[in-house]
């Protein structure tokens, strides 16, 4: 193990100009995030693929060793299944902001679920747009004021822990990077849980959030106890729903449901990733002369 | 009546959705082709299920014909209404075939064949349109076993009940058709050539999907559009046989996108859409730009704005797809003229797309990909595949500068080799990291920018077509290639030749020689304001000023491009 | 009411060219929304706008009297929330496919279910893609077979009932067309509901779909009893969990919540619509001029 | 070391993200303002929230500046980093004014000043900033009370406490710059003119929400994205005192769906956006095309492709505007070049897109929107909000072809009048619904194309400014206005003009005259294609092959731009 240590740190890692403010809840992630991954034994920089959107949370994959694709706001997750999909053997992590997968990238936050690919979905939520400065995110509390909400939010927030359950998630987490082992035991938990993960973790903006501040996260959340039974879909729901109090923990886990890609025909008897397979031609070519 | 049709037959069959025409289609066309004719099927219809008017013409004939015409040598519509859709299109000169009992149409050549009738006695009046394909194949005297061959194959799967229903509805039909001929009634004259009996019976859609194939396509992502449904289709039933992720995506954006992680990880992914759903694709295609991703993506153009008209044929995507996508860099786009373009387009289009990191679009339409015609056998030995990744080591830099051949850095994959590979939407330094350095930025522009050089370098000339000495030159691009060819070979008195682009960008512009050389230049285009000609200003200068544009959704037929052509030959503009 | 018969009847009614296939359940969904509107007294063809997007349910705007906006595939929500902001007079209907609105709308579905704008959608749920032939909708069931998905869908379906609860929609009903009566009802109340009102409607398609016909929605759905108590949110989800038999009625109801127009700072004093209304340019030159 | 600066200063803060620059910026602009100087405040600034490097230029002076120059007459920097990223721009004329306790810069020209002890002597290190802002002040000799003034209209809300530390902390830098005036290290000796203190402080961004309220524009929709974001936030500002719809949506497609929904209703709709946000409105954009939709886009551009450089300026989005969206239809962009201009095109834009029911753009960028500088007062009296929406009757059809003006058919709103509104994104027949009638699809098509008419009578002609003999002519657009007036202003040895485009489509083909009349023609553009010659060449046929492109994301500054216009007009090409 000792020799995982720091296997994701930069060598340089002094030198890297880390664009979050001073106090920012992402840096909790980061250091909770290398710390999980070294503890994944199964787990390298090269079979790993961090695939972010844009937004403050969105540049973390920069600031840790693994393969990238950080894409466009709100797409991370189609690049980030797909990735799986021509290659089962990676590791594959989807991580960005909750205006990113959340309101961007709204549609493929449903229908990701529905395809249980395996891959971990980790959403930084600071319930705000950090890096547009302010505005508000579809988690921001009601009655917020914005630079663009002047009158404050009207809209309900966006409750993502009980839309994945409602739509068919087969793993749905909240963390609060306040709770470090907490969220990193949950991340562990993510990662290997087989099929698509949400890990949504609270993470103060001390910027441009100044209700949902590290002590309003501490005061308004409880963790789940050993107790607690995930695997009760209405039970998870009526948790999901709790206003005053907000569980941390592993909310909803369903086991044994299969993933798409075991479901795909290409890895039905072929394990192998499609860069290595090679297309015979000469039988592609008595395919397409028999198409007469 | 007695006619005679020498050489060359075109039979219209016409009736609403839903009502088999799709299948008298492929019965139509495969038997005839199996039986050594050249055939060309190309269908219009409607945005509908059910009900409306469709109508598929199919032409027959002794040399190779790949266009539609207006001409209808002989009419078996199956409603009322086809009649009156097919408009002055049926002339005195058209036979039709048709149940007078059922249809009650009033008019002279018209033969009276009970096809419902016979079908009811058959116990299904769906065996109408088999009886119309009976009739036909009767009409060309061909041996009642191709039929029955063919329609085992055709609905084996659907029982023997079936299939022996379907084969007495043909052959019922087929003494009828074989009567008429016997009768001196219709007598069709069209030379048959046993070697034809090898070729393959391909749409443009399959044209372009096999291309696919051969170009070692393993993922398709798409969601679902007319016409460029089709390819997805296609690739789907390809899975079966070959390794292919075939996903429908909840939506366009998200197929870009997921083609994009796809080709990250080593796959080579292609989307395949309509205009419409194109438009959604712009900020992934800005995204391929920037990461320096290959992406081959094929689109079906069909009438616009918006919706506009989702099953009818047009050429109005050039201006989107030439400047899609926000920011400056490079791209390739395709616009195959014939079908054996489509496949080796495409094909190439794997491989261009690998080797220069770029989206290549194939740019078809409506008419081209729902078109059917002979195929000569294919030959791939000449064909490669090229995997352009690499296998890294620990010091990889996916923009490495230092490594980069006409801007063109080693591409590697994740887990193969040592190294990370890091790519960016945002602008990005060597590593792929993020970085606002300004000296960075102008490197990395110049960079992506510097693939156009040895884009340029294996550009596709325009092939010249007709008279060497021409006086006249048409100019056109795409799926017009068979119509315009075929109508300046009418024009006998003229001396006009065409000049057809198959790489629409970057443009050859050499090519400005050619229209140099001609007394008076032609651009014939399915849109309303002549996108390839202001196309072709841009980047040369030269106008063309004199235009044949067509715009009403159908494709132009040869008849018409001959009236027009010599309208314009003779009149001033 | 008499005069009301055929209000919303195109007077050359049989003239219409309806695309339809024969026997689609479409027509009953067209017949019996004419009847809803008939029967209520406020609803009159020039101040009911239906907004549709593209497929074969969104063709039924042109078949009868009303304002219609049939905009882009997917597009139909965003235009018509926004016809509600400009004019709250209107009354407003957001109706279209499965595919439509839970495929290619998704990201608008989820976002507007939380803006809670007083309009009605309505979504003709036949689990397939009519007008692109056939094609797996998002409420597919696991399993069909289509030209596209040739071994079978591989993802679960979109639970529209079930999110839209979880979502924090305040009015969640399903129909079955074949259930005139309750369909009717069921519409009525969605209409005269203060807020977003989801009535996702059985719909057989007798071209494309060869699972769920007539007959397999007659056997596998019941309809909620009067005793039914719309109002309990967690056994409302329970409701929309059930796989063997779907239940037909208003699943979930929540009244009272403010819609978004009502808390619209235009509209809290002045209750004209936008059009109505002139900008005052001398104020604006004086306010402009002040910017010093 | 004594310094004189006569007539103009050039004053350049630079700091970290979060050190309160841009509260420097408005206070220095706004109290220079007002004491009667012309003042012009543009910054740079990094995609981060904290830290990096950003700095902002005020350039004041005693005629009117609108342009970015490259020197710095006196630089306060907050951060050691700062200096090091103006890099070449700091020169041995620079005067520095540091607390070089804090920041060790070993610089010759510095004026060491305890900003952030006299901070922390008032109990705060936040109040830096302000001391600097008085010392310049000081420098400036301005009267204490309009600081104070401003420092309560600022700070009043944030409590007395604020507010007196605010006023303690400039007056203490005050009395420094002052000293330094006094002892005649630095003296500035620009004339202020009493005239200018009514004169407006606007920025770019300010002058299009302005214009957007002018033209009656009554709801907005949009997704946040730099550098579109500002006209949303100020629009929202402007709802607490007129009537405006301010909906975030929750994506671009939203956004501009929204805004036809709106307008269909009889709203004045805009969105706000930048490149990436607007290709994915383009689907969007092609249903305005389709339905006849007004709308208006503004798009502040920024450096592509793809994410780019979120928070940097260029001119990439031309190619994109024009081509926006698939399928044929008119559309109207405009490219101010001054803050006047932007106010009366926006304002125009929507009268524009009611009276031609077309998409209207407003193409800016991050140079253009974030600076600030004097503007005149306005006089509205001009000014008209034209509604074009009609009263309907009970036979009214949307798309009436026998009440077309121009291709323009009366639009009637929903529940306005008798009629019914029914607007299709498919083809559609005179009253709306959905067609595939074949021959009003091409009524439709050339119906839509013929408002290209009447909006080519309004066009915008380009502005000449300069030489009128000219020998060189200089061809820009959109925001390159001010800079190369300035910069040819300042070569007083050659015949140069400017001809700056502020409608960049359609084109006013009249223009080409300006050209022919030049020795030589140069395009000026912030891009590395020149999009805008490229438009150019495909609209008149016309090249323009000698071309100053910058990329880097920093707009052009004065003194680069005269070096390359010299080097231009003396090169060969
Ligand atoms: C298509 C597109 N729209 C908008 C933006 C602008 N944008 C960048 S980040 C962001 C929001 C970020 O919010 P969130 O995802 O919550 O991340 P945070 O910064 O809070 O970590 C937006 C709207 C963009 N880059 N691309
Ligand atoms: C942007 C875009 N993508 C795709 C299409 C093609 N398209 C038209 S209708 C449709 C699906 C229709 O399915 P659904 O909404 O369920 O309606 P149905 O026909 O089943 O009533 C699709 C994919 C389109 N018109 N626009
Ligand atoms: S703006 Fe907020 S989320 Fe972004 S880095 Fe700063 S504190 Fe963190
Ligand atoms: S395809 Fe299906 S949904 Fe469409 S009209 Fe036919 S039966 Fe109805
Ligand atoms: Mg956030
Ligand atoms: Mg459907």
């Amino acid at each position: 193990m000792s020799d995982r240590q720091n296997l994701f740190t930069f060598e340089n890692e002094k030198e890297l100009d880390i664009a979050w403010c001073p106090g920012c809840g992402n840096f909790g992630i980061l250091n909770i995030l290398k710390k999980a991954l070294e503890e994944l034994e199964e787990i390298t920089p090269n079979n790993l693929v961090v695939v972010s959107g844009i937004g403050q949370a969105a540049k973390i994959p920069h600031y840790f060793k693994n393969n990238t694709f950080n894409g466009l706001h709100g797409r991370a997750l189609p690049v980030a299944v797909a990735i799986k999909m021509a290659n089962p053997e990676l590791f594959v992590i989807a991580e960005s902001g909750d205006g990113d997968m959340y309101g961007e990238g709204g549609n493929h936050f449903i229908h990701n679920i529905r395809r249980n690919v395996d891959i971990t979905n980790i959403v930084h939520d600071n319930r705000v747009y950090g890096l547009t400065k302010g505005q508000a995110s579809p988690t921001t509390q009601k009655g917020m004021v914005t630079p663009v909400q002047v009158n404050g939010v009207i809209s309900d927030p966006f409750n993502p822990i009980a839309v994945a359950i409602a739509n068919g998630a087969t793993f749905v987490a909240r963390a609060f990077v306040g709770d470090v082992k907490g969220t990193k035991e949950i991340i562990k938990r993510a990662i290997r849980h087989k099929g698509y993960a949400l890990v949504d973790i609270f993470q103060p903006c001390v910027t441009f959030n100044r209700i949902n501040t590290y002590a309003w996260f501490n005061q308004h959340t409880y963790k789940l106890g050993d107790d607690y039974d995930p695997t009760d879909k209405i039970k998870a729901l009526e948790i999901a729903f709790q206003e005053d109090k907000l569980a941390l923990g592993i909310i909803y886990e369903e086991d044994g449901i299969p993933t798409f890609e075991e479901q795909l025909n290409v890895y039905k008897e072929n394990k192998e990733p499609l860069y290595k397979r090679q297309r015979d031609l000469k039988e592609l070519e008595m395919f397409i002369n028999a198409m007469k | 009546m007695n006619t005679t049709l020498k050489d060359e037959v075109s039979i219209v069959l016409a009736g609403e959705a839903g009502q088999g025409i799709q299948t008298i289609e492929s019965l139509l066309t495969y038997i005839l082709k199996r039986d050594g004719y050249y055939v060309f099927a190309t269908k219009e219809y409607m945005s509908r299920i059910r009900g409306g008017s469709n109508s598929t013409e199919i032409r027959v004939s002794s040399r190779p014909v790949n266009s539609f015409v207006d001409r209808i040598d002989i009419l078996i519509p199956l409603s009322r209404n086809s009649v009156t859709h097919l408009g002055k299109r049926v002339t005195d000169k058209t036979l039709i075939i048709a149940d007078n009992e059922a249809l009650k149409l009033e008019m002279d050549n018209l033969i009276d064949v009970p096809l419902l009738k016979i079908a009811n006695d058959l116990g299904n009046p769906i065996f109408a349109n088999i009886v119309a394909v009976g009739v036909v194949l009767g009409l060309f005297g061909i041996r009642v076993k191709s039929i029955e061959d063919y329609l085992v194959e055709t609905f084996g799967r659907k029982g023997k009940e079936i299939v022996e229903g379907n084969i007495l509805a043909a052959s019922k039909g087929y003494q009828i058709g074989k009567e008429l001929r016997d009768k001196g009634q219709i007598i069709i004259d069209i030379e048959a050539d046993e070697d034809l009996k090898e070729d393959l019976l391909l749409s443009g859609t399959d044209s372009v999907a096999l291309g696919a194939l051969a170009g070692g396509c393993d993922s398709i992502f798409a969601y679902p559009m007319t016409p460029g449904t089709g390819v997805l289709t296609a690739m789907a039933n390809f899975s079966k046989h070959f390794d292919i992720v075939v996903e429908q995506a909840e939506d366009e954006i998200a197929a870009i996108n997921m083609a994009l992680g796809s080709w990250y990880t080593g796959g080579r992914a292609m989307v395949t859409t309509s205009d419409g759903g194109f438009a959604l694709m712009e900020e992934g295609v800005s995204l391929a730009g920037m990461i320096e991703s290959p992406v081959v993506i094929h689109l079906g153009q069909r009438p616009a704005p918006a919706t506009g008209l989702p099953t009818r044929t047009a050429q109005e995507a050039l201006n989107l797809v030439v400047h899609a996508g926000h920011g400056e860099f490079p791209r390739i786009v395709y616009a195959p003229g014939t079908f054996e373009q489509a496949f080796y387009l495409t094909q190439k289009a794997f491989n261009m797309a690998d080797k220069y990191q770029v989206p290549v679009f194939i740019l078809t339409d409506q008419f081209f990909v729902d078109s059917y015609s002979n195929v000569k056998k294919f030959d791939l030995s000449d064909i490669k595949i090229e995997k352009h990744f690499v296998e890294t080591d620990e010091n990889y830099k996916r923009y490495d500068l230092s490594k980069a051949v006409k801007g063109v850095s080693p591409r590697g994959i994740p887990n193969f080799g040592k190294g990370l590979v890091i790519v960016d939407s945002d602008e990005h330094d060597e590593h792929g990291h993020i970085t606002e350095n300004l000296e960075i930025r102008v490197k990395m522009v110049d960079k992506r920018l510097k693939k156009f050089e040895a884009i340029n370098d294996e550009i596709i000339s325009p092939e010249l077509v007709g008279d060497e000495n021409y006086e006249y030159l048409i100019v056109c691009w795409g799926s017009n290639y068979h119509v315009v060819k075929e109508a300046i070979e009418n024009i006998k008195d003229k001396k006009i030749a065409m000049l057809h682009f198959s790489q629409v960008f970057p443009l050859d512009k050499g090519s400005v020689k050619y229209l140099e050389n001609a007394k008076k230049v032609i651009d014939i285009e399915n849109n309303a304001t002549g996108q390839f000609a202001r196309l072709f200003k841009a980047e040369t200068g030269v106008s063309i000023d004199s235009k044949i544009l067509k715009y009403n959704g159908m494709p132009f037929s040869v008849e018409e491009l001959i009236i027009k052509i010599n309208e314009k030959i003779e009149g001033d503009l």
